[in-house]
C-alpha cells in the first residue's frame, strides 16, 4: 500500500504513521479503518483513490476478471526530457514503483453474473493519465465489448492527457471515442464511472460519453484546472466547483454512488440491458 | 484500404511534400513557430471566408443555449464545391477578439459546431473545418455547461458524420478546444500552424515550474506540422511564407484551397461505409506503443 | 394494420368499458373532475413509483445544462417487465411541490426525459410515461433555454424511439407540457385525470375574459378521459374511485398496473417496423376535419 | 386589403385612412408605401403580417405554385360556445371575412427553379391558429415533400393551437411533427420561417423543428405568452424578450432575414442540397 502515502495522505506526514489524513475532513483516519471502509473516509464519506486491483476486487465476481492487453507498455516517441528528466525515466519509475505498466487495467469478467468488458484506471501511474498505450488499450476494451456484445465499463480516474506525449496523447480522446462510437452504434450500453479526479482530456472524451455516468462521492470532475480558471476570471471558486455534486446539479452524472454500494449499483443498472 | 491508402499518402509526402516540410522546419524554432501561429497579422478564418470561400451562409445557434461568436459556420462553397464550413472566429483585433472570446468555444460552440455536422450529412456535403483557438475557454459558466461533455460528444459523433470531413489547422490547434471540430477523415496543417496537447506555456508551468521556460516545452511537445506529420497525426502540410502566411495572405489562402480540394476529390471517391471504416482505423491507429509480446 | 389495431381496440372499449366510462361521466361535470384532478392527496407520479414499480434507478441530468426535479425518470419493473419510467413529479406538499416546481418542467427536463427514452432504445425495453403537470413552466429561463423546441424536439423524436411507449395520464394532462413526454403507442388515462389544450382558467380569461368562467371552459374543452376516448385521443380508460383516486389508492394503482402491462403486452408482439409505422399511423389520423371534396 | 385593417393598424383608426400605423415605432405610413414595402416599416424594419397569397407571390416563382388539400376545412367537432358564439359561426365568419377555408395554405412550387412543397400560414384566419385541419394540410404537405423527395418550407404566423378544437388541437403538434419526423429520417432538407407572431403550440412542434429557422425581424416567437409569463414572475419583462433577435441570440434561429430577401435566401439554401 506504499502508493496510498502519494495519492491519499500527506506527502510530507512519516511513512511510519499509521494515521491517513483525509484530505476532505482533515481527519486523522487509522489506515486499518480506512482500508476496511475501501479507502473511504468514514468520517466525511471522502472517496479516496483505490488500486485498479482493488477496484477490480470489488466490482468483479471472485476470480472471473481476465486481464487482457497487459503486455501494451508506453514508449518515449517524441524523447520528450523536462526539468526533472525523460519521460522515459518517468514511466520507469512508476512502473518500479507502482508494478504496473500503465494507468490502466483492462480485461473482462463477471459483476453479479453478468458479462462485461471494463478498463479500469489507476492513478499511481502516471496520475493516470492519458497516453497512447492508455488509450490502446482502452480502445482494445470496448472492441472486446463491441465483438462479444457486451455492456463496457470505464472506472477513471485521471489527471488528464499525458503531457509527455504531446499530440499523441490529445489523439488518444479521439481514438477512444472512436470505440464508444462503435458501441453506440451498435447499441451496447456504455457506463462510465468518475472517480476522484477525472479530468482534462479524459473527462473530454470516453468519460463523459457514458449511456450513464456514475460518479463517486465528492470526486472532482471537470475539463479547465481550477487554477486555470482562478486566472482567467481573476477570482476564488466556490468549493463545490467541479465535484460529483456539482456535475449532477448541473445534469452530467446520472447518481452519485457509494464505493460500498457500486458493485450492486452497476448490476442492477446491467440487468436491465435486453439484448 | 486504410493502411493501403496511407501508404500512399506517405509516398506522396515523401514525393512532393518533402521539401517543404523541411523548409517548414528550416531556421525556424518551434517557440518562433508558436509565435507566428499566434502573430496578430497572421490570417484567420474570416480571411479564408473571404479569399477561398464564397457564397457564404452563416447559420447560428446550438438549439439549446445560445449562439457562441467563437465559433462559426454555415454553408459554403469553395471552387465549386458545396460544404458546411465550421471553424473557430478569432477577431481581427481587440475589439473583435472581446466580443469574440479569442476564439475559445464555449459548449454552445461545440454544440453548434456538432449541430452544422449534422445538417452537412443532411444536405449530403462535406465538412471543413478550421481550427485556430488557443483552446475551449476556461472560465465558470463553460465548465458548468459542460465544456467537457461538448467536447467529448463532438469527438464521438464526428466519428459518425456520414460526409467527408476536412480539418485544417490555421493557427493555434489548442488541445481539446482544436480537437472538438477536428476529428477529420484528413488533417491538413499550415506549415507555421501548431497542434498542441497544451500550450508551451501551460506545459513548461506544469513540467518546468515556470512558464518561461515555454521554448523548451515547445520544442519537447512537437507541436509544429512537420513534427505532426512524421507522428502520423496529420496528413499533409501546406505552404506557407518562411515568415509566416500574413507574409503573403493570398498565396497561403490559394495553397489552403488547393489543398483542400485535393482532399474533398480524393475523399468523395469513397462510399460512406469505406469513409467511415477508414476514418474508425485512422484514429484507431493514433499513437506509439510498444506491444511487449510482439516486439 | 394500423385501423384493424383501433378496431379491435375500440370494440373491446364497448365490450369492457363503457360502464366504467359511463360511471366517469356520472354524476360529475367535468369541473369537478378538473377540481379532483388537481385534489392534495390525489396520488401523483412517486406514490407509483412505491406501489407498482419496484427496481426504480432514478437517473438524472440533461447532459447539457441541469438536472430538473420537476421531471423524474429512470430504469425500473413493473411486473417482472423491464422498462424506463419518466414523469412529471409533483410534490406530496408545498416544500416538495417548490422544490420540484410543481411539476412543471423546464427545457432540461424535456431534455432529460428524451436522454431517459433514447437509453431504453440503447437498453431495448419500453418505456412508460406518467402525465401530471400544470404545463410547462412558464418562465423567463425556460423561454430562454428553449421550452418550446424542447417540447418539440421531444414530440418529433418520440415518433422515432424504437421501443413501445405506454403514456398514462394519472392526474393534469396540461398542454404542450403533457404532450412533451406524451406522445405514445398508447395512451390511458385515470377516469378523473384530465388532459387539455389549455387549462380551463386559461381559456375561460381569453375567451369569457374571466377565469371565473373555467367550468364552463372546462366543458367546452372535452378534458375529461370519456370525451377523450370518444375523440380517439386516448385509447383507454382505467378505472378509479368515482370520488378520485385518492379514496383507493391502492386498487387505483392496481388498476393503472395492470392497464400498463395489459398495452406492453399488446405492443410487445410487433416488430418495431410496424411499432413505428402503426405510431406514424395514430398520430396521422388524429384529429376531425371535413374534406369538402369528398363529403 | 381589408385585412390590414385588422392585423397591422390600430383597429380605432377609420377605414378610409390612407395611413397605416408601424405598430412597433408607431410611425404613419402612407399605405401605398407600406403595400410596396411588402408590408414592412420604411421607417423601423418592422415586418407587418402579409397574407399566405402575398406571401406565395413573393417566395414563388411566377405562375408555379400549385394549391393541394384545399378542400379541407375545420369541423366544429367538440360544439365549442364560448362567450362570443359558436367555433362553426366563427370559423365561417373567418372564411368569408378572408376567403380562406384555412389558417393554412398548402402546395407546391418552384423557388428559383428549385422545387419545394410549402406550407404558409396566414393571421386573418382565426390568428393563424393551429387546428385538426390546418394539421391534416401541414401533414400532408410535408408527405408530399416526403414522397417527392423535395424540400419542405413552411412559413409560420400563429397565435398558437386552436382551444375551440379543444385537444384535438393539442395533438396537431403530435401529428405535424410526426410528418417532420419522417423528413428526417429520410434526410429531406425542412426549413421554418418565422414571422411575426409564432407563439404557443405552433412554436412548440414544427415551427421550431427546422433543419435551418429562420426568422423575420423583431417577429415575436415564444412558447408562453408575455401576459403569463409575467403573472408568473410579477414583474415586466424586457422589451426585447421573445422576439427574433433574443432567439438569435439564444441559439434558436439561424438568421433573421429581411422579407425582401427571403425568397434568394431561401434558394441559396436549399442550392446545397445534394441529393
Ligand atoms: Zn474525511
Ligand atoms: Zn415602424
Amino acid at each position: 500500500m506504499a502508493w496510498l502515502n502519494k495519492s491519499d495522505t500527506e506527502k510530507n506526514s512519516p511513512r511510519k504513521s499509521l494515521w491517513i489524513k483525509c484530505k476532505k475532513c482533515q481527519s486523522h483516519i487509522f489506515e486499518n479503518e480506512w482500508i476496511k471502509h475501501l479507502n473511504v473516509c468514514p468520517n466525511c464519506n471522502f472517496h479516496g483513490n483505490i488500486t485498479s486491483g482493488e477496484r477490480i476486487n470489488l466490482i468483479f465476481d471472485k476470480n472471473t476478471f481476465k486481464e487482457l492487453n497487459s503486455n501494451i507498455e508506453p514508449v518515449d516517441s517524441l524523447k520528450f526530457v523536462d526539468l526533472k528528466g525523460s519521460y522515459k525515466d518517468k514511466f520507469e519509475a512508476n512502473k518500479k514503483k507502482s508494478g504496473l505498466s500503465e494507468a490502466v487495467i483492462t480485461g473482462y469478467g463477471k459483476i453479479n453474473g453478468i458479462d462485461v468488458s471494463a478498463a479500469v484506471m489507476d492513478f499511481r501511474y502516471l496520475g493516470g493519465s492519458l497516453g497512447s498505450a492508455t488509450g490502446e488499450k482502452i480502445l482494445r476494451a470496448s472492441n472486446y465489448s463491441y465483438e462479444n456484445n457486451i455492456p463496457y465499463i470505464v472506472f477513471s480516474e485521471s489527471g488528464g492527457a499525458r503531457m509527455q506525449e504531446g499530440i499523441l496523447s490529445l489523439m488518444q480522446m479521439a481514438k477512444t471515442c472512436s470505440g464508444i462510437s462503435r458501441l453506440n452504434k451498435k447499441n451496447i450500453p456504455y457506463i462510465s464511472v468518475l472517480a476522484n479526479p477525472t479530468t482534462g482530456g479524459v473527462t473530454a472524451s470516453y468519460a463523459m460519453m457514458g449511456d450513464i455516468n456514475i460518479a463517486e462521492p465528492f470526486a472532482v470532475i471537470g475539463f479547465a484546472g481550477r487554477r486555470v480558471i482562478e486566472q482567467t476570471i481573476s477570482q476564488k471558486l466556490p468549493d463545490d466547483f467541479q465535484t460529483a455534486e456539482y456535475l449532477l446539479e448541473h445534469g452530467f452524472v446520472d447518481a452519485i454512488v457509494n464505493r460500498k454500494d457500486l458493485k450492486n449499483y452497476i448490476s442492477n443498472i446491467l440487468s436491465f440491458y435486453n439484448r | 484500404m486504410s493502411s493501403k491508402s496511407k501508404k500512399n499518402k506517405t509516398d506522396k509526402v515523401k514525393k512532393n511534400q518533402k521539401p517543404g516540410l523541411r523548409k517548414a522546419g528550416n531556421g525556424l524554432s518551434p517557440w518562433e513557430i508558436v509565435k507566428i501561429s499566434r502573430h496578430p497579422a497572421r490570417p484567420v478564418f474570416q480571411d479564408y471566408l473571404k479569399l477561398i470561400f464564397y457564397n457564404f451562409i452563416a447559420l447560428h445557434g446550438d438549439r439549446r443555449f445560445a449562439d457562441d461568436p467563437a465559433i462559426a459556420g454555415g454553408f459554403a462553397k469553395i471552387e465549386g464545391n458545396k460544404i458546411i464550413v465550421v471553424g473557430h472566429y478569432k477577431g481581427k483585433n481587440t475589439e473583435e477578439n472581446i466580443e469574440r472570446n479569442f476564439g475559445m468555444a464555449k459548449p454552445e460552440g461545440y454544440r453548434k459546431a456538432l449541430r452544422l455536422m449534422r445538417l452537412a450529412e443532411r444536405f449530403n456535403i462535406p465538412v471543413v473545418t478550421i481550427i485556430d483557438t488557443p483552446g475551449a475557454f476556461p472560465g465558470i459558466e463553460a465548465e458548468e455547461r459542460g465544456q467537457a461533455e461538448s467536447i467529448a460528444k463532438n469527438i464521438t459523433e464526428m466519428a459518425k458524420i456520414k460526409v467527408p470531413i476536412v480539418a485544417v489547422v490555421i493557427g493555434e490547434g489548442g488541445s481539446g478546444g482544436a480537437l472538438g471540430i477536428g476529428v477529420g477523415d484528413k488533417i491538413l496543417m499550415l506549415s507555421r500552424s501548431i497542434y498542441s496537447v497544451i500550450s508551451p506555456e501551460g506545459c513548461a508551468s506544469i513540467l518546468w515550474r515556470d512558464a518561461a521556460y515555454a521554448p523548451d516545452a515547445a520544442k519537447a511537445l512537437n507541436l509544429t506540422a512537420d513534427a505532426l506529420l512524421k507522428l502520423d497525426v496529420i496528413d499533409e502540410i501546406i505552404e506557407e511564407p518562411s515568415k509566416g502566411a500574413h507574409t503573403g495572405i493570398n498565396k497561403t489562402a490559394e495553397n489552403v484551397k488547393k489543398s483542400i480540394i485535393k482532399n474533398l476529390k480524393l475523399l468523395s471517391n469513397l462510399s460512406v461505409d469505406e469513409l467511415l471504416e477508414n476514418r474508425y482505423k485512422k484514429y484507431s491507429n493514433m499513437g506509439k506503443f510498444a506491444d511487449k509480446k510482439t516486439s
